[in-house]
């Protein structure tokens, strides 16, 4: 056995804990609630899953740290081909029945005969999954660790009893989900969801709340009012200059944003001008980060960082030496140096062309997302600024997807995918295996970058589950980052977490970070482990 | 008899084109759920996940655009409206259902207590004419009624909701309240709708006065009422009897089709106080191309109007005889 | 603003028939609703009374009044079609008019409305009609049905024919004076035809311009017109019977009411004008006898000045 | 008897007529799409007109006679027949060209003038239409016509607008349209119905001058009997939508042989004689016109009818010299007063 | 019954414009007699006055607003003072300069957005009545279908529908929902002036049907194509606020509609700069105040009988002679 933390989930004596309170959770869904719970394809899920149902373990997001959950212990074998894990003891369904391996091999096969509900992919990579008494036997097709995030992490674990009664699992709407989590859904109406402490959980003692309670929000600006007038203490979303609005110098309140993915910018590795290696390279120069995020957010999303590591989150795998060599610091003379040093000239405008074509590009952005709007207006001032002749398209979010998808863009502002090592955002913006020719739909390395020595790294990469071996691939894959630029990272997407310590306390803090904070799933069981009265 | 004839033969068609225009619109739009579904999780979701969404939701159907639109006239028929994409897996009627009757309260009171009262002010105006009333009321609520009344609404929010803690900013009830027949939710209800109601309300008067006012002073010069003055009537009944009820004839269709428009043109309202009704079920329907969903709910809208329209020509028959005549 | 109706003086006995004929605009309805205080905005009098029995109308309250109307005096107004509420039956309407001087039960109530139907020669049944259910003529006979719930002591009439065609009026004026002659009110009819007039009226009143030019018997007027105004009506009428002879009318037009001719306001029509007459205002005076003409032609000192360079 | 001798005798009838009618009918579809229901406007009539002849058109309210003028200045289509224009079907000729020749007045003046333009827009209009004259003699022109029709002094009525004007006054604008086009013949719809009888008088000698010195004809609809006597050479009577009686004015005046005719004679008031006993078809159902059946339509009031009246519809035959009646009884007598008298012959 | 003088008021004077002889001239008529009727009319005026000073605010925007509206070049959020009238948006813009400017938008889609519905609704309204029968019906049925499809979330649709929602698809979407009312007014209104007898006057005249539409028919409805006019500016504005507020327009926009959008995402009621939502707000209702009140006095206008009686009675007394 190996990775295997030693004790199971955190278990600190209960003795002088409160129990009981009320914990409101304000995490705007833009939607009242329908309340579709089905793990795999609800619409509303999100506000309960880990508060319901569970995973085999929990993997942090923050720092790939693996605590064991529904299965108490896993391990690699058969060249990292072979997954087992045991399955947990003395776990039960919160109708009284016991938990066992069969619903960990029913989920699993229920996955397999409907791909709509297989929203990870895990039969992607998985060539069968078996029981053994208690344990639990997946073979993989092909040497995919990563992926143990998504099958062991990501994947909720149902009940055989009651999901093999389903005639359609994919339209089963589960208002009432039997699941192992801690609380236990006992009220849904499109304005409310309301949990309740589960009395069977499987960690004894816990939770220390007696209820759980989420209001459906259609919009940021409702939500946020809610919060700031003190009716919810756990939130989730962007407020507008938050320590105005909601702290309001009152000691309670609290909020810190933990980066977990870079918002990009892609630029079109296959169409002019994005091609051009300088052109790419003076973009990234002649963006100051720094002040777009200001305008943008108020700063509460950090600076990306080109070499694409989310700092401070993954700092341990950051190579400063090549980041100083290669310095992608706001440097605006030098990306004109760049452009000059690349045959591009000054023309009409001061906008740089080549061979009488000018060098000017349009920016698909998102109409809806009013701080992308503002982030693009300023980066195109900044690309003005440099001689690049910047136009700014804002669309609805899915034409923008669908543009990106099939590579109709030049430059186009979207998220990166993230997990609990910076790998997970590499592979996304940098593996070719997720591209499509222009005009197919690629699920990831939206730019079009397609190098085999990136692909190979990426590929050994995933064969391995030795850190050191890790470690340095992710070093070489940050060289290409930083040397080819094929994507521009601008800010790194934050997890947004507000908190009110009026009630309730064991708030995960900034000097306290147990877990990846905020509304993440199934992360938000963790914190919700952790509160108690004060 | 040929009125109703007529009447019907014009519900037919244009519930007919409504429900075609309703097929063609969301098929015109770019994109598909699936995207618009993975853009809704601003990349929170695995990119696999897209495959799984397209599979769920059958995004890449093989079937034309005829047999779609046979298949979903059929539908409509049996009242079947499938699944909501952007509530999936929750059925649209069920999504609808849980909206509409917030929509409907709210609409129907608000429109009805803005005619009543727009009327009523009108005939009072015009009835005293160049008094203080009609100098006053009419071209206050002419201004007031040019207003953005979702922008009211914001003002109200801040003003009653936020700044002075008099009325709750919004929901339809209290938070953890229970919907039942109580008291306590009823009166929850009616202290949540008090302020979007007051919005429209306030924003619709003017034009019901204007109207009342204009049609009342057109009927007081007719020779029917000079004539209810000659028999020596009493001043309310040729107010209400002889100039009112024939002035307030002609308004009885308006007041039907706003009956059906507050349905949908509550929107902006619902979303600025987060009313739980189906007005904002259509910004989202749009935004996430959820195609079920918005052809219901165009559906529901539009039958509606019709049936408000239809129901006004019931009441124009009672009340107006020629028109029974016809 | 216009003097629509200017210094007239009218007078009518009980049971008595009084025509009031005159060019179209020349005042009639506007004198008529003036006699009722039925004169809407901007339509005001500024001076005058009613005697109506002895009571002056002008200076009654609208309280008052309310109690004298229809009881007292009633009116059938020029247009049938208008002055009938459409949204109501004709027996609500009628119902309305007993209920708002008398209590009376429901039933004596339809009682009553029924037997006047039936006086006007309505079948009963139209109680429950409304007025677009009734022809133009029964309109015009529900309108003066009602005008008889109390038989009031006066009856003004306000052109009630002119939507017919010869044939429903002629039926339509008999059944008016039957009922006059039985139930003995006063009538004021208003109308332009003369021909009309000639056959029913006991008396005539010719209005030009606002004023009354000539105020006598019918017979009086038919045989002797005085007024050249009067005269130039008569003499205007093609004859369905009589000799075919070549008419002349009156020339020139109406004057217009905002600015009236000055002195007599025929006098730029008139082919007997004299001097005196754009100077001085005529008086309403009696040259012989009760009839009354507002014409210099037959004031003895004009006459005796003036008549023999005039052509009579 | 004092003959005024307004004019000389219609000459002409000898001539080809300016207008022809043959069966001309219109039926208006009433109600909803789905009901079927048909109003008989007018059906089956018969005119000719000649040049300076005045040919009334007296009946009922509703009876059909604006209808029939509508019908042939084309400004509703027929059902069925046809109009000629001096032999030719209207069909083969150009829309101008008929318009130019045959003119309407309108029967309502008050609304016969575009109130946004001065009274004298149409006159103007027409000119510019069809008069040959320069552009610039064109307000010469207009002015020339103003005088004729009595619209003196013409230069101040040339620039009057609409509300300025009496009823009177507009009646003529409506006459020098008219006029300005140079026609043949005019269609004149009640021109006198609404005003007084100072007005009324100088509108129908202006008629009877135009005829006589211009040799125009006119067809001149009217309710007022006595005025058509005044003018008229020949008398048509409607009665629900069909000609009942059509013969020489004075002959019909003197000798009315339908039963309807014979009614509207006597209502007339006549000022010269008192009020007389009622008539005996006085009351009585209004006419049958949406989807009537066959037989005579004045049948249900007609207290002289006999069974064939319900059942045939009479057609108009000639009962004495140029006067046709279609009336089953009239017909009858008439057959039995000359079998009579040739048998006495 | 005694003697009788009685005194009518004349009614308002009849407009003063003389009525012309030629066709092009009895537009330019209708314009002025209304322009003069509303110079009478105390509301219009007023309403008139305001939406002068809007125009003149877009016409020299460049020349009134301080700093360019979209730089984000000041501290963000600050307060009212002397250097930023309206104090900044949390992005730093200057927001009385955005309002300045973004009157040039709102204007526009008044104007143009009114003008095109007009068109469209004259159009449609009075070639159906005109042409009656079958084409008629057909017209009024779709006058009807658009009357009754729901139209702000039609706009949504077709604005979401078209990318980025730039100023024209603005346009656009007021357009196709915003005609039907008009045309349902214009047509009962046509088809009375179309039996008309001047109108069969003309027919008979040998005018040719354009001629009668354009000469003959519309002149007589000015002032209510001119109420339609400025019935559809009004809802042009007022939709064209609620779309861009739903940030269903261009963001990056300058009008009021945009103003609200940024200050409603960013909470400026919230977070203390209330004036970036409260200002363009007010604005919105100023400018449809001027365009209701100007409706207003044009009703009263084109309908006699709703004069006011701001005179006072004169009562004249004639002596008894
Ligand atoms: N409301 C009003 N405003 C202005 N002038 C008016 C008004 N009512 C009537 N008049 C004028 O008063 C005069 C008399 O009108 P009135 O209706 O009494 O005429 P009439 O003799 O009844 O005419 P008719 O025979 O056509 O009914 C007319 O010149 C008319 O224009
Ligand atoms: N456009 C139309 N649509 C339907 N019915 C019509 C139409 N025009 C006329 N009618 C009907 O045709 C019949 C004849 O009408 P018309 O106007 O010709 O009568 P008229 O003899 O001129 O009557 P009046 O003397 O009242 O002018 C009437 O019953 C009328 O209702
Ligand atoms: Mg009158
Ligand atoms: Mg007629």
């Amino acid at each position: 056995l190996s990775g295997m933390g030693a004790r199971a989930a955190s278990s600190r004596s209960h003795a002088n804990v409160k129990y009981g309170g009320t914990v409101v959770l304000d995490n705007v869904g833009g939607a009242l609630w329908t309340c579709g719970l089905n793990p795999y394809n609800g619409a509303n899920n999100f506000i309960t899953l880990g508060f319901t149902y569970e995973t085999l373990v929990y993997d942090d997001a923050l720092n790939g740290k693996i605590q064991p959950w529904l299965a108490s212990g896993y391990s690699w074998s058969n060249g990292n081909k072979t997954l087992t894990f045991t399955i947990r003891k003395g776990v039960t369904w919160n109708d009284g029945k016991p938990f066992t391996a069969a619903d960990v091999v029913y989920t699993f096969r229920l996955l397999r005969r409907n791909p709509a509900l297989d929203g990870n992919g895990d039969w992607q990579v998985l060539k069968s999954v078996s029981r053994h008494g208690n344990n639990v036997v997946m073979n993989f097709k092909k040497v995919a660790v990563p992926d143990f995030y998504y099958v062991a992490g990501q994947t909720y674990i149902v009940p055989q009893h009651i999901w093999s009664k389903i005639k359609n699992p994919v339209t089963y709407i589960d208002s009432k989900p039997v699941s192992t989590g801690p609380m236990v859904v006992s009220k849904c109406d499109q304005q409310d969801i309301i949990m309740m402490r589960n009395p069977h959980y499987w960690q004894k003692g816990k939770p220390y709340i007696k209820e759980l309670r989420a209001p459906a929000f259609l919009d940021n600006g409702p939500g946020n009012q809610y919060l700031a007038q003190g009716k919810a203490n756990w939130g989730c979303q962007y407020i507008p200059n938050v320590n105005t609005y909601y702290v309001q110098g009152n000691s309670n309140r609290h909020w810190y944003y933990a980066p977990g993915s870079d918002v990009d910018l892609y630029p079109n590795n296959s169409v002019f001008p994005t091609n051009i290696k300088a052109v790419r390279e003076a973009i990234s120069l002649a963006i100051d980060r720094r002040r777009v995020s200001q305008l943008g957010v108020y700063g509460y999303l950090p600076p990306a960082d080109q070499s694409g590591i989310v700092l401070p989150t993954y700092s341990s795998w950051y190579d400063r030496s090549l980041a100083k060599h290669y310095n992608y610091s706001y440097n605006p003379s030098k990306a004109i140096k760049l452009l000059e040093s690349a045959g591009f000239k000054r023309g009409a405008g001061g906008i740089f062309q080549k061979n009488g074509k000018k060098l000017s590009l349009t920016i698909l952005g998102v109409a809806g997302f009013s701080d992308w709007v503002a982030e693009l207006q300023q980066i195109q001032n900044e690309l003005k600024a440099v001689g690049i002749n910047a136009t700014v398209s804002n669309l609805s979010g899915d034409t923008q997807l669908s543009d990106i998808q099939s590579g109709h863009y030049q430059l186009a502002y979207y998220f990166t995918g993230g997990g609990p090592s910076p790998y997970y955002e590499m592979h996304y913006v940098l593996d070719s295996g997720l591209t499509a020719p222009i005009g197919s739909t690629a699920t990831g390395d939206y730019e079009r970058w397609r190098n085999s020595a990136t692909d190979s790294l990426l590929n050994r990469y995933a064969q391995t589950t030795s850190s050191a071996t890790q470690h340095a691939i992710i070093n070489e894959l940050q060289g290409i980052m930083l040397k080819n630029v094929p994507v521009i990272p601008v800010l790194e997407g934050v997890s947004w977490y507000q908190y009110d310590t009026t009630q309730l306390v064991g708030w995960p803090t900034r000097s306290n970070e147990y877990v990846n904070p905020g509304c993440n799933t199934p992360d938000q069981e963790i914190i919700l482990l952790h509160l108690h009265l004060k | 008899m040929a009125v109703i004839i007529r009447r019907v033969e014009f519900f037919l068609i244009t519930l007919w084109a409504a429900v075609t225009i309703n097929f063609i619109l969301p098929r015109m739009m770019p994109g598909n759920p699936a995207e618009a579904m993975m853009a809704h999780f601003q990349g929170r979701l695995n990119p696999a996940a897209l495959h799984a969404l397209e599979v769920a939701f059958g995004v890449n159907t093989k079937e034309t655009i005829w047999q779609q639109y046979v298949q979903y006239l059929g539908d409509i028929v049996h009242f079947k409206f499938g699944i909501s994409l952007s509530n999936f897996p929750v059925p649209v009627m069920h999504v609808v259902m849980q909206a509409l009757p917030w929509t409907l309260t709210l609409a129907g009171v608000t429109t009805v207590i803005s005619f009543l009262l727009g009327t009523l002010i009108g005939m009072i105006a015009a009835w005293r004419r160049g008094g203080i009333a009609d100098n006053l009321m009419p071209p206050v609520f002419v201004i007031i009624s040019a207003l953005p009344y979702f922008w009211l609404g914001l003002i109200c929010i801040y003003v009653f909701a936020v700044t002075l803690h008099w009325l709750p900013s919004g929901f339809g009830y209290d938070e953890g309240g229970n919907i039942n027949l109580s008291w306590t939710f009823i009166h929850q209800a009616i202290t949540h709708a008090i302020l979007p109601a007051l919005t429209i309300i306030v924003t619709s008067i003017g034009g019901w006065i204007l109207t009342m006012r204009n049609n009342m002073i057109g009927t007081l010069s007719e020779d029917y009422v000079r004539m209810a003055r000659a028999k020596g009537l009493h001043p309310m009944r040729i107010m209400i009897q002889y100039a009112g009820r024939n002035a307030i004839l002609p308004n009885i269709t308006g007041f039907a089709m706003a009956l059906g428009f507050v349905v949908s043109g509550l929107l902006l309202t619902e979303i600025v106080f987060t009313y739980p009704g189906v007005g904002y079920l259509f910004l989202q329907a749009v935004a996430a191309e959820d195609y079920p969903l918005m052809q219901a709910l165009f559906l529901f809208v539009t039958i509606a109007v019709l049936a408000a329209v239809l129901l006004a020509d019931v009441a124009n028959a009672l009340l107006d005889p020629r028109i029974r005549a016809r | 603003m216009v003097r629509a109706v200017d210094g007239v003086n009218i007078d009518v006995q009980p049971g008595e028939f009084l025509g009031l004929v005159g060019e179209s605009g020349c005042g009639k309805s506007t004198l008529l609703f003036a006699i009722g205080r039925l004169l809407s905005e901007p339509a005001e009098i500024v001076s005058g009374d009613v005697l109506f029995k002895g009571t002056n109308l002008v200076y009654l309250k609208e309280k008052q009044l309310r109690h004298l109307r229809w009881r007292g005096f009633s009116v059938v107004m020029q247009s049938a079609m208008n002055a009938l509420n459409p949204v109501l039956t004709v027996g609500a309407q009628m119902a309305d008019a007993i209920e708002a001087h008398e209590r009376m039960p429901k039933a004596a109530m339809k009682r009553r409305s029924a037997e006047l139907l039936q006086m006007v020669g309505i079948d009963p049944i139209h109680l429950s009609s409304y007025p677009h259910q009734l022809s133009g003529g029964m309109r015009q006979r529900a309108m003066i049905a009602m005008a008889l719930v109390f038989t009031p002591d006066l009856i003004m009439m306000d052109e009630p024919t002119s939507a017919l065609d010869v044939v429903a009026q002629r039926s339509l004026m008999r059944e008016i004076k039957t009922l006059q002659e039985e139930l003995h009110f006063a009538t004021i009819f208003v109308t332009h035809d003369m021909a009309l007039v000639r056959q029913y009226a006991d008396r005539l009143a010719i209005m030009y311009a606002g004023q009354i030019v000539e105020h006598a018997s019918t017979n009086e007027i038919f045989d002797d017109p005085k007024h050249p105004y009067t005269r130039g009506l008569l003499h205007a009428y093609p004859s369905l019977f009589g000799p075919k002879e070549e008419l002349t009318g009156i020339p020139g037009r109406p004057p217009d009411l905002r600015t009236p001719p000055t002195g007599c306001r025929f006098h730029p029509r008139c082919p007997y004008v004299m001097e005196i007459c754009p100077k001085e205002d005529v008086p309403l005076y009696s040259p012989r006898g009760d009839d009354l003409v507002r014409c210099f032609l037959f004031s003895n000192e004009v006459m005796t000045n003036e008549r023999a360079s005039a052509p009579l | 008897m004092n003959e005024p001798a307004l004019r000389s005798e219609p000459s002409a009838l000898t001539a080809s007529p300016v207008l022809e009618a043959r069966g001309l009918t219109k039926h208006f579809h009433v109600g909803g799409i789905f009901s079927g229901k048909t109003l008989h406007a007018v059906d089956d009539f018969d005119l000719s007109i000649y040049p300076g002849e005045i040919v009334a058109l007296v009946g009922e309210s509703g009876s059909g006679k604006s209808t029939v003028a509508r019908l042939l200045a084309q400004v509703y289509k027929p059902t069925s027949g046809e109009i000629l224009y001096r032999g030719t079907p209207i069909e083969s000729l150009h829309a101008r060209e008929y318009r130019r020749h045959v003119q309407m007045v309108f029967q309502d003046p008050f609304s016969s003038l575009n109130p946004v333009y001065r009274a004298s827009h149409g006159v103007l209009r027409s000119l510019k239409l069809y008069s040959k004259k320069p552009r610039s003699q064109l307000r010469q022109e207009a002015a020339r016509i103003l005088d004729l029709v009595g619209l003196t002094p013409s230069d101040q009525f040339l620039d009057k607008y609409p509300y300025e004007l009496s009823g009177g006054q507009r009646q003529r604008y409506g006459f020098a349209q008219a006029l300005a086009c140079g026609p043949d013949l005019i269609l004149a719809d009640e021109p006198v119905s609404m005003l007084d009888v100072s007005i009324r008088l100088g509108i129908l000698n202006l008629m009877a001058d135009l005829c006589r010195d211009e040799g125009l004809a006119f067809l001149y609809i009217t309710h007022d009997i006595a005025s058509a006597r005044y003018v008229a050479d020949r008398m048509l009577v409607m009665y629900a939508g069909e000609v009942v009686e059509d013969g020489p004015t004075e002959d019909v005046l003197q000798h009315p042989k339908h039963p309807y005719t014979q009614l509207l004679l006597s209502a007339v008031p006549d000022p010269n004689a008192p009020a007389e006993a009622a008539f005996p078809m006085e009351m009585g159902e209004p006419p049958r016109v949406i989807d009537p059946k066959p037989g005579s339509r004045f049948c249900p009031r007609c207290p002289y009818a006999i069974p064939i009246c319900s059942q045939e519809t009479p057609r108009l035959r000639l009962v004495r010299p140029n006067h046709r009646v279609a009336c089953h009884v009239a017909q009858a007598e008439e057959a039995i007063a000359e079998a009579v008298a040739q048998s006495r012959e | 019954m005694a003697y009788q003088p009685i005194a009518i008021q004349e009614p308002a004077p009849s407009p003063a414009t003389p009525a012309p002889a030629t066709g092009r001239a009895a537009w330019a008529a209708g314009f002025v007699r209304i322009g003069a009727a509303l110079s009478s009319n105390r509301k219009a005026v007023a309403g008139v006055l305001i939406l002068l000073f809007f125009t003149v605010v877009a016409i020299f925007a460049p020349l009134i607003a301080p700093y360019s509206p979209s730089a984000e070049a000041f501290a963000p959020g600050m307060p009212p003072s002397s250097a930023h009238w309206l104090g900044t948006t949390s992005y730093g813009q200057d927001i009385f300069s955005q309002l300045v400017w973004g009157t040039r938008q709102t204007l526009l889609i008044g104007l143009i957005g009114g003008l095109a519905a007009t068109a469209l609704s004259v159009f449609v309204g009075v070639t159906s009545a005109y042409l009656g029968g079958m084409p008629d019906h057909v017209l009024s049925v779709i006058t009807d279908i658009f009357l009754v499809l729901p139209a702000l979330p039609l706009m949504i649709v077709i604005a979401a529908y078209e990318k980025g929602g730039g100023f024209w698809v603005l346009v656009g979407v007021i357009v196709i929902t915003g005609w039907s009312f008009g045309a349902r007014q214009l047509r009962p209104q046509a088809q009375s002036l179309r039996n008309r007898d001047f109108l069969e006057s003309a027919r008979v005249r040998g005018e040719t049907s354009a001629h009668i539409i354009v000469f003959e028919v519309l002149p007589n409805m000015v002032s209510l194509i001119v109420a339609i006019f400025l019935g559809a500016a009004l809802y042009a504005i007022l939709a064209a606020a609620g779309l861009q507020f739903l940030g269903l327009g261009n963001p990056e926009d300058q009008s009021w509609g945009t103003m609200l959008f940024w200050g409603q995402n960013q909470e400026a009621l919230m977070i203390g700069s209330p004036l970036w939502i409260i200002a363009p707000g007010a604005c919105i209702a100023a400018l449809g105040a001027a365009v209701a009140l100007i409706n207003y006095g044009v009703d009263e206008i084109s309908n006699p009988a709703l004069r006011g009686r701001k005179r006072k009675k004169k009562v004249y007394v004639v002596p008894n002679p």
